[in-house]
């Protein structure tokens, strides 16, 4: 829409337009079954092998390695089932930190019910995971360690190649939820010897609804999705094949781009935080400040609520998110920031902004500029503000 | 832009009615607590037993600030005896509807004005016909 | 493609112009993450929630009996799994047709790993199930009974009604598998009385990899896909925008043309048969003659081999099918066709013609034409036939 | 049209050569059954330790007729001890590559050849040096 500043990339990344001519043949003309032996559903089949090709060279995978789902959350409860059922006979036990994505969190409660134990390690202030607490937490049980590349709220990294060298030495099974990562940053899976990892192609300019698993050859998973011989029998279903083609084209962009896209938007991103931090006070950052997400910045306001800056930034046509865009509506306080030690009250009043490549410098000025305005709006209406 | 609510929340939202506080309040409440999302304060000066005048200030998403002010609006100038009767559907009805999600804000408002009123009563040395209620026998009426 | 005659519509159907053009706007200027409380994210929801009434509406449901998934595939596992796990405590046992398609098939043999027991009922040689079968099957640790409403291969028609006042008077949980009859036929989930329902729109002029589990208001189901907001918590995960829009539009024309389409179909169905069956001979008709979708044309033709069928239609330009899709890589016999009694030999030399509202009279009438001479061809260079 | 086959496999598909019997043949091999989708049926003529003519008849898919057909033309014109070398890469081979999944379809040519010398060394009372291998064997090599 004319006029909207986006801030709230890790929700929704609006398709380049490279991204959406590469769909439009498979709207209505090339119409096949992949799975169809004749022609058109050959057609059909070769457009997937390229995306599949596209995507695999973005992590440095090969084209077999590479499964594609419907969204991250599938990928992450694909993994999280699939190789707690594919391995109950070497063990029991799952090790995840209490940062994951709820996608993660709940996989892993709903193996619980079924007998499976899981270990929840702590992240510390920053949000990083410490790989000791990994390696206190592997027992002769542990079949899977899910560790997120990077948080969706607070932005920070986590050493995964660091937490691999402790798993993998243990022939442990690693998967990372790479969601906010590939595409944001350069991912490579060789090097970070990891043997799953979930993304989807909505965080880097792609269609919604459309994501892939990284499955490392010989890694054992059963499916989710069984019955049919779609993705060498690993996910049944007939494919959606216009989302497959433009989650191609969009990782072939990040690809070539990914340089520069991390340069545009880490130079907003710190102009961002510096704005805020000069310009309001009784704010904190949220999240490691070095190792961070090049897109990231979420700030708690103290004393106001979220929902409410929220719906001010809306009326400047300015789009963020309150953490993540399950707790808006929970309307209860993000794990992320409570894993992280942050107050309840600071947690309701805090405000993820994430950037893109659409967005300029006058757009930050712009946001810098309102945003002093609102707060001191809000906090002129609060019982817990006394100047 | 599109919103969750309707045009009556948002002019509330934008516009709050009797922000504020009353330094010499004759009953003041408060309710809810910041982790939960919203805390509600609520201030009434009442003359002859009519409330000559209210205001509020709220920690809380849009229906919250919203509900609040349209709850000072709804007793300024009735008498205690009508102002007993202003229930949360009430707010939510003058505010045109509120999302199902939160309907718990138009809660908070009657709690918030019945805690005055409690307060009200209890300086004036007059035994409360208030029963202070829970959001969920609220939402049960 | 130019030229094409597509004959294999249960596998793929090319969607309809409007509805490619109602899912344009959501390629690139609507981006917004329908979870996002912000105004991209409520107008993305507000398609969603049309998509959600027009879909319920083809099918006499309330929008919130819908949830939208990616694939029949996934309807069907997710009925399955679903049921079973959340109703543990009441039973372990599950009854299937030996027809199913492999979605249901193989999810209930994963069902079997975990402990849970799996009764398939056989079909009679027109494939269709006695409801008397599922009675005597049912026990009382019975949870669920699937049964499919019509067989993608032979296009029999099962008697679900009656299959479901057994079920129902037992208050055992009923799953149809509608895939093939949803926007081909009327259908109605009250008048059925399922509890579950899987449909896809691939099959009804839609895109590819969207479709949708039908819920009874109350049924007892866990979540395939855990740990997200979306579809009432029922589903996590981004949505398919585009593809749930697509959906949307192509059930709303299904529901104002059902009574044409199948009007031209099926005249042109039992043109098909009547044709092949005057022209060549050591043929036999699959499926019932009657009680049979309206698309559906399934015929073994003694001697030969089906695939070899298949390319030399394809070098007509015409597309049909060897059964499945599955089957038609696999080299195995389809399980349909072998439990209908069909020998393995007929099995193989079996083709599946699906038609479309493209087909035309011309069609059918030089599809009549080359295939017997095709079928001489290749009856020439067998070893089994005899002059 | 768009195929999983080379062009070479189309053409011996769609243009099959030596298709037939040879009703005084010295040699006849019959493999596979119908059950798994393929019987391939080779006849062949031998002059002087030569294979002066070769036919086949086969029910299956295309790779299966393709692979007949270019079995048959290999053989055609060579001395028994060049034959018995002809092997299931040597039809893949001259067909320009097979799918993976099809590849069996060029062991039961190489197994349809190996019977019907094994018949021909059986009808002249000579112990075969043909040793019949399963596909499992062939597959191995
Ligand atoms: C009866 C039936 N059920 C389920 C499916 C699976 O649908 P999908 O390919 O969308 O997973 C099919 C596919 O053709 C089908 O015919
Ligand atoms: C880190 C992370 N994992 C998983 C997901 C789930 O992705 P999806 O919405 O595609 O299911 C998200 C969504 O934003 C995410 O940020």
């Amino acid at each position: 829409m004319e006029g909207i500043i986006n801030f709230d990339h890790a929700a929704a990344t609006r398709p380049l337009h490279d991204v959406a001519e590469s769909m439009k043949p498979y709207m209505l003309d090339v119409f096949g079954n992949p799975s169809s032996m004749h022609s058109e559903g050959q057609r059909v089949k070769e457009a997937i092998d390229e995306a599949r090709e596209q995507v695999a060279s973005l992590i440095n995978a090969s084209p077999e390695e590479i499964v594609f789902t419907a969204s991250g959350s599938e990928s992450n409860n694909f993994t999280l089932k699939g190789v707690a059922f594919a391995n109950r006979k070497k063990g029991d036990h799952i090790v995840v930190s209490a940062i994951e994505h709820f996608s993660v969190l709940q996989a892993a409660k709903s193996l619980e019910k079924l007998g499976y134990q899981v270990s929840q390690i702590p992240v510390d202030k920053d949000g990083l995971v410490d790989p000791d607490d990994v390696k206190k937490a592997i027992t002769d049980k542990t079949i899977l360690v899910s560790i997120m590349y990077a948080n969706h709220e607070v932005g920070t990294i986590e050493p995964i190649e660091e937490i691999a060298k402790i798993v993998k030495k243990r022939g442990i099974l690693f998967h990372s939820d790479g969601v906010q990562t590939v595409g944001t940053i350069p991912v490579d899976v060789k090097k970070l010897n990891v043997d799953f990892l979930s993304f989807a192609a909505q965080t880097f300019y792609g269609p919604k609804g459309v994501a892939g698993l990284y499955i490392k050859k010989g890694a054992r998973i059963d499916p989710l999705i069984v019955g049919g011989i779609q993705e060498g029998g690993r996910r049944a279903g007939t494919e959606n094949v216009m989302g497959i083609v433009g989650m191609g084209t969009a990782a072939e962009l990040a690809s070539k781009e990914v340089a520069k896209r991390i340069a545009h938007v880490q130079v907003l991103r710190d102009l961002l935080i510096q704005s805020i931090e000069e310009k309001i006070d009784h704010v904190c950052l949220h999240g490691h400040r070095e190792l961070r997400l090049p897109n990231n910045v979420n700030f708690g306001f103290e004393y106001i609520e979220g929902e409410s800056i929220l719906l001010l930034l809306g009326m400047e046509n300015i789009l963020a998110s309150s953490g993540s865009a399950c707790t808006s509506k929970a309307l209860k306080a993000s794990h992320v920031l409570s894993a992280i030690g942050v107050s309840p009250e600071i947690a309701n009043g805090s405000i993820l902004f994430t950037l893109g490549i659409d967005n300029t410098e006058a757009d930050v000025n712009l946001l810098s500029e309102k945003l002093p305005r609102i707060v001191d709006r809000l906090r002129a209406m609060s019982p817990l503000y006394q100047k | 832009m599109d919103s969750p609510y309707s045009e009556t929340v948002m002019d509330h939202f934008m516009n709050p009615r009797n922000v504020g506080e009353i330094k010499d309040a004759d009953g003041v409440g408060t309710i809810g607590n910041p982790a939960c999302g919203d805390i509600m304060q609520m201030f009434i000066k009442v003359e002859n037993d009519v409330i000559v005048d209210a205001k509020f200030k709220t920690f809380g998403c849009g229906a919250a600030i919203a509900s609040s002010s349209m709850a000072t609006e709804l007793i300024k100038g009735k008498s205690i005896n009508e102002v007993l009767k202003v229930t949360n559907k009430a707010v939510t009805k003058a505010l045109g509807g509120l999302p199902k999600v939160k309907r718990h804000c138009s809660v908070l408002a009657e709690q918030a004005l019945q805690s005055a009123l409690n307060d009200y009563y209890k300086k004036e040395g007059i035994p409360s016909p208030v029963k202070m209620k829970s959001e969920e026998e609220i939402l049960a009426e």
